[in-house]
């Protein structure tokens, strides 16, 4: 019914304020998606209000290592018949070269998947101008809210109530 | 044998056409390979094998060199030639690196600065030859000129002694220190007194069942190397089982190294040993000879008691030899160069060569025997080396002032003779001093002009192999590729001189060498004996090119008629040493290296490479010492030590050697040049000839180079030598 | 300092000094940023004399290289039979030291071992810097440099692949997957570090950093997925740091050089390398502690546990030694023999007593915590353990080669100028580097250390009031 | 040896080399041989003392017992060409391998110099090129044009000449046939003057050489290690029969 959202960030000293904040905030049916904590520490899981989701990274993990593993295979197995060279009268292919090539570019490829994974998760890099504030890494529990204009009122008191340390307007900052 | 010379043979039947081509200047060509494929696998440029002689030590091997685009690239032993038959040693292997050497003369030159300058103003060979003819008619008197000779072509020393002849000069004096150390002199003299002439014998190692050498270095310089060593092959698996080869000498040589015995006898008391055998071999009448009476009295004043005290050889050991010598069906006993290096020399050679009598085996397979010359012998005029008397002799007649003009070649006496002959000093009271050597060696420094010679590989000639093989042979030397430089055949030089000048022009009418050559060698032609035979002197002068020489087909021996020598009793003669053994405790065994002979290979770079079979040193020149004396003395592996004789000394670093007398000590001969190209001088080792006594011996004027005492003294330095053993490893083979 | 932006609340007491400041745990976090922050943006005289020092050694050694590759390997000592000398032994020795980073983070994130946090990041750095310049040595000891890249497997108009078979293949596998693990894992721990030295810094600090942060803003979310990318990481990279040294002695192994033909090289090697890696990390802190002044990050009870860690690694690496040691003396295969005997008696005789006695008496000395706690003789110490293990490599390698079944092939090895001056260049480029990283990169990963504090409370027991951790994170 | 022989088939020979101690008198005719046919470099002597030469093949010496009683024996040691080469497979980029004719061949254009294989070889044969040769003009005339010279950089050794087997193999291919036993000789055997040098195909046991081989003088260096040498030795001071 309402068109005119509004957004505020709270800035809490405390993470017991903070959660008790977004606790009462959920009260007033303001939902999950719509608070946003930023913290300059890693909070325990579920520590502050939001639940955690569900996320792609093992199976990204797991299909890299899937990759490297095939990659190791060609070279270590393929790429002797590709020119045949007899060496020390070895097999072309032996088992043991063979698990070593596979067994490191396995783990190559699972390494760097990691890291790929979790910045597309992130989805990082974005330079671009997000809400945020400075203060968060100097250890203050940052709350970003958006909500119907109409309960500005009842937020700012629900806020207050948890002596918050600063109510603004976001400002959009280039990160 | 045959099959494998089936391709050789086409192709030197084909370098008869393809010689023009062959001398066609190179032709650069490169080519770009993927790096998959194997470069072994790309063989560019089609080879022609041109056959000839190899001159870088008197046996006259024949050659046989590949060539691609006009350049050598590769010499292998002639396969059909009846001396080395294919084979070739270090030395003749490294024949490339003297026409490559980066240090030849490119053309005639004159000392600018004066003698020892080392200033060279190059010179047109016409005003050489100016200069030349000037110098010859001004002299005073033809006595006033001198010729010394080192290892000379027979063209070459016959078109000389002929100039010098019809000049009224006296002929060339010939010597050089790789045949006084294999003591050719001495052994033609031997021939004399034994065979009545002067020709080498052949000692048949190939199917002798016993072998007794007296310092003869078999495997390494004496004489002819590759044909005994081919020999030594056979014998070691002939049909009659493998043969005994006992050596006799002071010093544990390669050669000994391959025997199956050898006796560390007394320096110079090599003779006595074998008298000694002689002795037990009539006195107990060993053998299959039947009567030893005959030969008693060469024997009457030998007592075999006193011969072995004299060379501390035992006497269980000489009867034990004296048996089977005398049981084997053949034997042969060789006197080697070690024995003629001592002022005994001849008797002790005497004593060995009597051993062949005693057995009756001269003139016998596996015996010894002279080879016949067949019609060779018109080429082989040519007169065995001189010994060091005559050369003391030159030397004293240009000390005293009575040479006024010197022609060197093929000899580098300054660096060969004794230091103590005063060469060196003699050569700067001679006006004018004219080298022909390719290379400015010591002698060249010393010279006025330098008129270099081809080398071999760009150079025509023959030479009729002393010791020959078991048949009569010539080998023929031809260029293999067009001079390299502007120098000029000697031949060719002589010959122009001879052209200018009236007397001589008559003695020598030929245009140049081949002419000569062509001319000299069609007396072969038509020979029964011949490998091959030609309608026209030009087609035999094809094949005698293409063969590398003239040989007959078959095996002709020859039995020498002896003189009345077994008539006589054999002489006795203690060695005698120069130097009182108080002060001068050790006896000095300058011997010749497997690898630079006697300093003429010290110049390749390959050569100077190749490790000594014994001390495996590269390069540099050591002192091998006996372990306990080594102890006595304190002395170590690399260890430099300072050795003394009465003429000279020198510093070289030890190499403990268990295959020595403790009262001797030996030197490799070949390094210590000042001169004579980069790679002889960039090598570490010092010349042993300047402790040298210039003594003789009695008999045959040779040098007595085994003969001077010395004394050791620590240098407190160490100097490491190029090894290829490793000294940690002990010299163990393995080490379980 | 220009460059340090004053980011606090208002109200906050302006000027403090950290030295004298009591326990960490009452600190304010800005206050921990700024106690981070600030030793990073002094860079004093002597600092950038440390910098021209390094940098000097280093340009030398560029033209030792040079000089080694223009002139052709003879140029270094190497010989018949000796044709791997120092740049192999160093080679190992920087891979060995590259161990430790991960043994700390990962392995101590893993057992969630608290007093790691204010160390791991020098040790991940340390690890990342000293495979760089163990990454140099395949290059270097190549004869013909310039065509290295010809071990790399791709489509080539050679028509051909490298030979998987060698372990020359395996190692620069190896050694290239575990760099880029290392880097990556530094480098995502340090993404929140980042955003935090964004919002503290100016000019082009600010610049960098932020591009650093990758925007991070620390968002739940993001710590979450930040974690379970940690998580896999530490457990992926242990089996690699396992496989490179493993690997690296294989190099040796394979061959049927005698000593180096052995079936416990490959676990020695391992510890080995933890052991000399720990103990670097140990010396490495106590200089950085003192030239950036971290003493309240970098405390007595950390420099305590390293110690033990070291200890416990050089007891292993003894036990290691031994069992190889053991069997090899008592084999008595006659080459093996004569090494042992060129060790214990021979030329070998002075490296091997100094190995022993500077992998063994450190042993001995860390048992007292005095030792362990005292920075001055930790360092010592552990310096000491690391010129053990530097000769035990170079006895490894130039040793054992010195002997082989065929005495007449035997030699000895002496070093010239050029390897010497190379080496060093290792030696001053791995110092370089690091210096350069204190200044740039947080050395105290302060959100790790953010994160400890959360765990824990201050809990009275008795008349004691002890520091308890919760089981968080 | 039979583990050799299925590996080649008939079709393939495998060279080898027989070398008879008793015939070998130490002449090093075989080692300038090899130096003229391979265009090995000069090291000249401060290198070679500091272990640095540079020979494919040399005449190693051992002496036995003490003076009077003292013998010494020589023993020319070359590439071994083993059959199961410990060289072979720690090379990074193939530079070398194990060729259908049983040969351990070097590929220099191929190698980049890790001298992995030279500290793998028990026998120490491999030769590394510490610096560039220099040929000084004009002594590079004397190159064999069918042989590389090889940079500083790269590990070379002896090849048994297998430019002259090549060439022997290709020339008798054109007369459509197969080379004859001892057509085909490398440098050493060649010129060994007392022809204690062999060279033949293993796997034709008409072959002078495998006779040899199979004479109970013969033996193999360091057969402990299991390498099946390519290089037979026949031990000399006693008869063949």
């Amino acid at each position: 019914m309402m068109d005119e959202t509004k957004s505020l960030m709270a800035l809490f000293q405390s993470s017991d304020d903070t959660s008790d904040a977004i606790d009462d905030l959920h009260g007033l049916g303001i939902s999950d998606d719509k608070v946003v904590v930023m913290t300059g520490v890693p909070y325990p899981k579920g520590a502050l209000g939001r639940g955690l989701e569900w996320l792609a990274l093992p199976y990204i993990v797991l299909a890299g290592a899937v990759a490297g593993m095939l990659f190791g295979l060609f070279l270590a197995v393929i790429t002797p018949h590709l020119y045949r060279l007899d060496v020390g009268g070895h097999p072309p292919v032996g088992f043991p070269p063979a698990a070593v090539i596979i067994f490191v570019f396995t783990m190559m490829a699972t390494i760097v998947s990691t890291f790929l994974g979790v910045l597309w998760e992130m989805d990082f890099p974005r330079f671009g101008p997000a809400p945020y504030h400075k203060l968060v890494t100097a250890g203050y529990l940052t709350v970003m809210l958006e909500f119907p204009e109409a309960l500005e009122a009842r937020v700012r008191q629900i806020l207050e109530s948890h002596n918050v340390h600063e109510i603004s307007e976001p400002e959009r900052m280039a990160l | 044998m045959t099959k494998k010379l089936t391709r050789r043979d086409f192709l030197k039947i084909a370098t008869g056409a393809t010689v023009a081509s062959g001398l066609a200047p190179v032709a650069r060509r490169i080519a770009l390979e993927p790096f998959v494929q194997p470069p072994e696998e790309a063989l560019p440029g089609q080879a022609t094998w041109f056959a000839s002689t190899c001159r870088q030590c008197p046996a006259g091997c024949g050659i046989v060199v590949r060539t691609i685009n006009g350049r050598a690239k590769k010499l292998e032993g002639n396969p059909l030639h009846p001396l080395n038959r294919g084979k070739l040693c270090a030395r003749g292997q490294s024949g490339l690196q003297v026409l490559y050497n980066p240090d030849r003369l490119k053309n005639a030159v004159r000392q600018s600065g004066g003698r020892g300058s080392r200033q060279f103003e190059p010179l047109y060979w016409p005003q050489a030859l100016d200069l030349l003819e000037e110098k010859i008619t001004t002299l005073a008197s033809p006595e006033r000129l001198a010729f010394l000779g080192g290892l000379m072509p027979d063209h070459l020393y016959q078109i000389a002694s002929r100039l010098l002849e019809s000049l009224g000069a006296s002929p060339p004096v010939i010597f050089d220190l790789h045949s006084a150390l294999e003591g050719r002199a001495a052994a033609s003299r031997l021939s004399e007194l034994f065979f009545g002439e002067p020709q080498l014998p052949v000692y048949d190692l190939a199917r002798a069942d016993v072998v007794l050498s007296f310092g003869a270095n078999l495997f390494e310089t004496w004489m002819s190397p590759v044909a005994q060593n081919v020999a030594f092959g056979d014998m070691r698996s002939s049909a009659s089982g493998r043969g005994l080869f006992v050596q006799f000498e002071p010093r544990l040589s390669t050669t000994a190294a391959s025997a199956d015995e050898w006796v560390p006898v007394r320096p110079g008391a090599e003779g006595l040993v074998a008298l000694a055998i002689g002795r037990i071999i009539i006195e107990e009448r060993l053998g299959h000879v039947g009567s030893h009476r005959d030969h008693a009295v060469m024997y009457q004043d030998v007592d075999v008691r006193e011969m072995s005290a004299a060379s501390q050889v035992p006497v269980e050991t000489l009867r034990r030899l004296a048996v089977a010598f005398a049981n084997a069906d053949h034997a042969v006993s060789i006197p080697g160069g070690y024995l003629a290096g001592q002022r005994n020399g001849l008797a002790s050679m005497l004593a060995v060569q009597a051993l062949n009598l005693v057995v009756a085996q001269v003139g016998r397979v596996g015996g010894v025997f002279l080879s016949d010359p067949g019609p060779t012998a018109s080429l082989q005029n040519k007169p065995a080396v001189h010994n060091f008397e005559e050369v003391l002799g030159l030397i004293e007649r240009m000390q005293a002032g009575e040479v006024d003009l010197l022609f060197v070649y093929g000899a580098n006496p300054v660096f060969e003779l004794p230091a103590a002959s005063g060469f060196a000093e003699a050569i700067t009271r001679v006006p004018y001093v004219i080298s022909f050597s390719p290379f400015v060696d010591e002698t060249a420094v010393r010279s006025d002009l330098i008129l270099p010679d081809h080398v071999y590989l760009e150079s025509w000639g023959y030479q009729v192999p002393s010791p020959g093989a078991d048949r009569p042979v010539v080998s023929s030397q031809q260029p293999v590729v067009r001079p390299l430089y502007d120098t000029r055949s000697t031949a060719d030089v002589l010959l122009g001189l001879a052209a200018r000048l009236e007397g001589p022009s008559q003695a020598l009418p030929w245009a140049d060498e081949a002419a000569y050559l062509e001319e000299t060698v069609s007396e072969l032609n038509g020979s029964s004996l011949g490998a091959y035979n030609a309608r026209t002197p030009s087609g035999f002068w094809a094949l005698w090119r293409q063969y590398g020489g003239w040989w007959s087909e078959k095996e002709i021996r020859r039995e020498p008629e002896l003189t009345d020598i077994r008539s006589k009793p054999l002489p006795v003669s203690e060695p005698r040493f120069d130097g009182d053994p108080q002060s001068y405790p050790f006896i000095l065994y300058p011997y010749p290296s497997v690898a630079l002979s006697d300093g003429r290979g010290a110049n390749q770079p390959w050569l100077q490479e190749t490790p000594d079979p014994m001390s495996t040193v590269q390069w540099g020149a050591w002192v091998e010492v006996n372990p306990e004396t080594a102890q006595a003395l304190g002395l170590n592996d690399n260890d430099v030590v300072r050795v003394e004789s009465q003429h000279g000394v020198l510093e070289a670093p030890v190499v403990v050697y268990p295959g020595i007398r403790p009262d001797v000590v030996a030197i490799p001969v070949g390094q210590g040049h000042l001169d004579y190209g980069r790679f002889a001088q960039a090598a570490s080792g010092s010349n042993p000839l300047a402790l040298l006594a210039p003594l003789t011996d009695a008999d045959t004027g040779g040098l007595a180079w085994g003969a001077t005492r010395v004394r050791l003294a620590p240098a407190g330095r160490k100097q490491v030598l190029a090894r290829l053993e490793s000294l940690d490893g002990e010299g163990r083979e393995s080490l379980d | 300092m220009s460059e340090l932006a004053s980011n606090r609340p208002e109200e906050a007491n302006q000027g403090t000094e950290y030295e004298e400041r009591l326990l960490l745990a009452e600190r304010e976090d800005w206050e921990i940023n700024q106690a981070v922050l600030q030793p990073m943006m002094q860079t004093g005289p002597g600092f950038w004399i440390l910098v021209a020092v390094l940098g000097a050694i280093v340009a030398w050694g560029l033209y030792a290289w040079g000089y080694l590759i223009y002139w052709g390997m003879g140029s270094a000592g190497i010989n018949r039979p000796v044709y791997w000398g120092l740049f192999i032994t160093t080679f190992v020795f920087w891979v060995g030291i590259s161990h430790a980073g991960t043994m700390i983070s990962a392995v101590l994130r893993l057992l969630k071992v608290d007093w790691r946090r204010p160390i791991t990041r020098g040790a991940e750095a340390m690890t990342a810097f000293a495979l760089m310049m163990a990454g140099l040595y395949p290059l270097i000891h190549l004869g013909r440099v310039w065509k290295f890249y010809w071990m790399i497997p791709y489509p080539n108009n050679r028509f051909m692949w490298p030979n998987f078979q060698s372990p020359l293949m395996w190692d620069m596998v190896a050694i290239f997957t575990y760099l880029i693990g290392s880097t990556l894992y530094l480098y995502l721990a340090l993404i929140p570090d980042m955003a935090m030295a964004r919002d503290n810094t100016t000019h082009w600090r600010y610049k960098l950093y932020r591009v650093l942060a990758l925007g991070w803003r620390g968002t739940e979310a993001e710590w979450h997925k930040l974690h379970r990318a940690l998580g896999i990481f530490s457990i992926v990279i242990i089996p690699i740091f396992l496989s490179v040294h493993s690997i690296v002695s294989w190099d040796f192994a394979v061959t049927i050089q005698p000593r180096w033909h052995s079936t416990i090289f490959a676990p020695y090697f391992v510890i080995g390398a933890v052991y000399s890696g720990l103990a670097a990390l140990a010396s490495i802190l106590v200089v950085v502690r003192r030239g950036m002044r971290l003493q309240e990050f970098l405390r007595g009870e950390h420099f305590d546990a390293l110690g033990k860690l070291v200890l416990v690694a050089g007891m292993a690496w003894t036990y290691f030694w031994f069992a190889g040691f053991i069997v090899e003396w008592y084999g008595n295969e006659p080459v093996v023999r004569e090494l042992i005997h060129e060790e214990v008696a021979g030329n070998l005789a002075p490296f091997f007593y100094l190995q022993m006695g500077a992998n063994l008496i450190p042993l001995v000395l860390l048992v007292f915590k005095r030792i362990r706690t005292t920075p001055a003789l930790l360092l010592v110490t552990t310096l000491l353990v690391n010129v053990g293990m530097y000769t035990e490599r170079a006895l490894i390698v130039a040793g054992s080669l010195q002997r082989n079944d065929l005495p007449f092939n035997w030699g000895t090895y002496r070093p010239t100028w050029v390897e010497i001056s190379i080496v060093a260049m290792t030696f001053a480029g791995f110092a370089l580097l690091y210096t350069l990283f204190s200044r740039i990169i947080p050395f105290v990963p302060v959100w790790e250390i953010k994160e400890g504090r959360l765990r824990y409370t201050v809990r009275r027991i008795g008349r004691l009031l002890v520091p308890t951790a919760a089981e968080i994170e | 040896m039979e583990k050799d022989a299925n590996r080649s088939t008939e079709t393939h020979p495998r060279w080898v080399m027989v070398v008879d101690l008793d015939r070998c008198t130490g002449c090093q005719a075989c080692v300038v041989a090899c130096h003229a046919e391979n265009n090995l470099q000069i090291v000249e002597e401060q290198e070679s003392a500091y272990g640095r030469w540079a020979h494919w093949i040399i005449v190693q010496r051992y002496w036995e017992g003490e003076y009077p009683n003292v013998k010494a024996r020589f023993m020319p040691v070359m590439c071994q060409q083993c059959g199961e080469a410990p060289c072979e497979p720690v090379c990074p980029v193939f530079a070398t391998y194990h060729n259908q004719e049983g040969l351990n061949a070097q590929i220099y254009n191929r190698c980049i110099g890790t001298r992995f294989c030279a500290s793998a070889c028990p026998y120490k044969v491999r030769v590394y090129n510490w610096f560039d040769p220099v040929f000084p003009e004009p002594l590079s005339e004397q190159l064999n044009p069918d042989v590389t010279v090889r940079t500083r950089g790269i590990i070379e050794k002896c090849t048994f000449c297998i430019q002259r087997i090549l060439r022997t193999e290709i020339e008798a291919k054109t007369e459509g046939r197969k080379p004859v036993d001892g057509e085909i000789q490398p440098a050493c055997v060649q010129t060994c003057p007392p022809g204690a040098l062999v060279f033949g195909d293993l796997n034709d046991p008409d072959s002078q050489a495998s006779q040899l081989a199979r004479s109970h003088r013969s033996f193999r260096l360091l057969p402990e290690l299991g390498t099946d040498p390519g290089v037979i030795y026949l031990k000399g001071g006693e008869t063949n029969v």
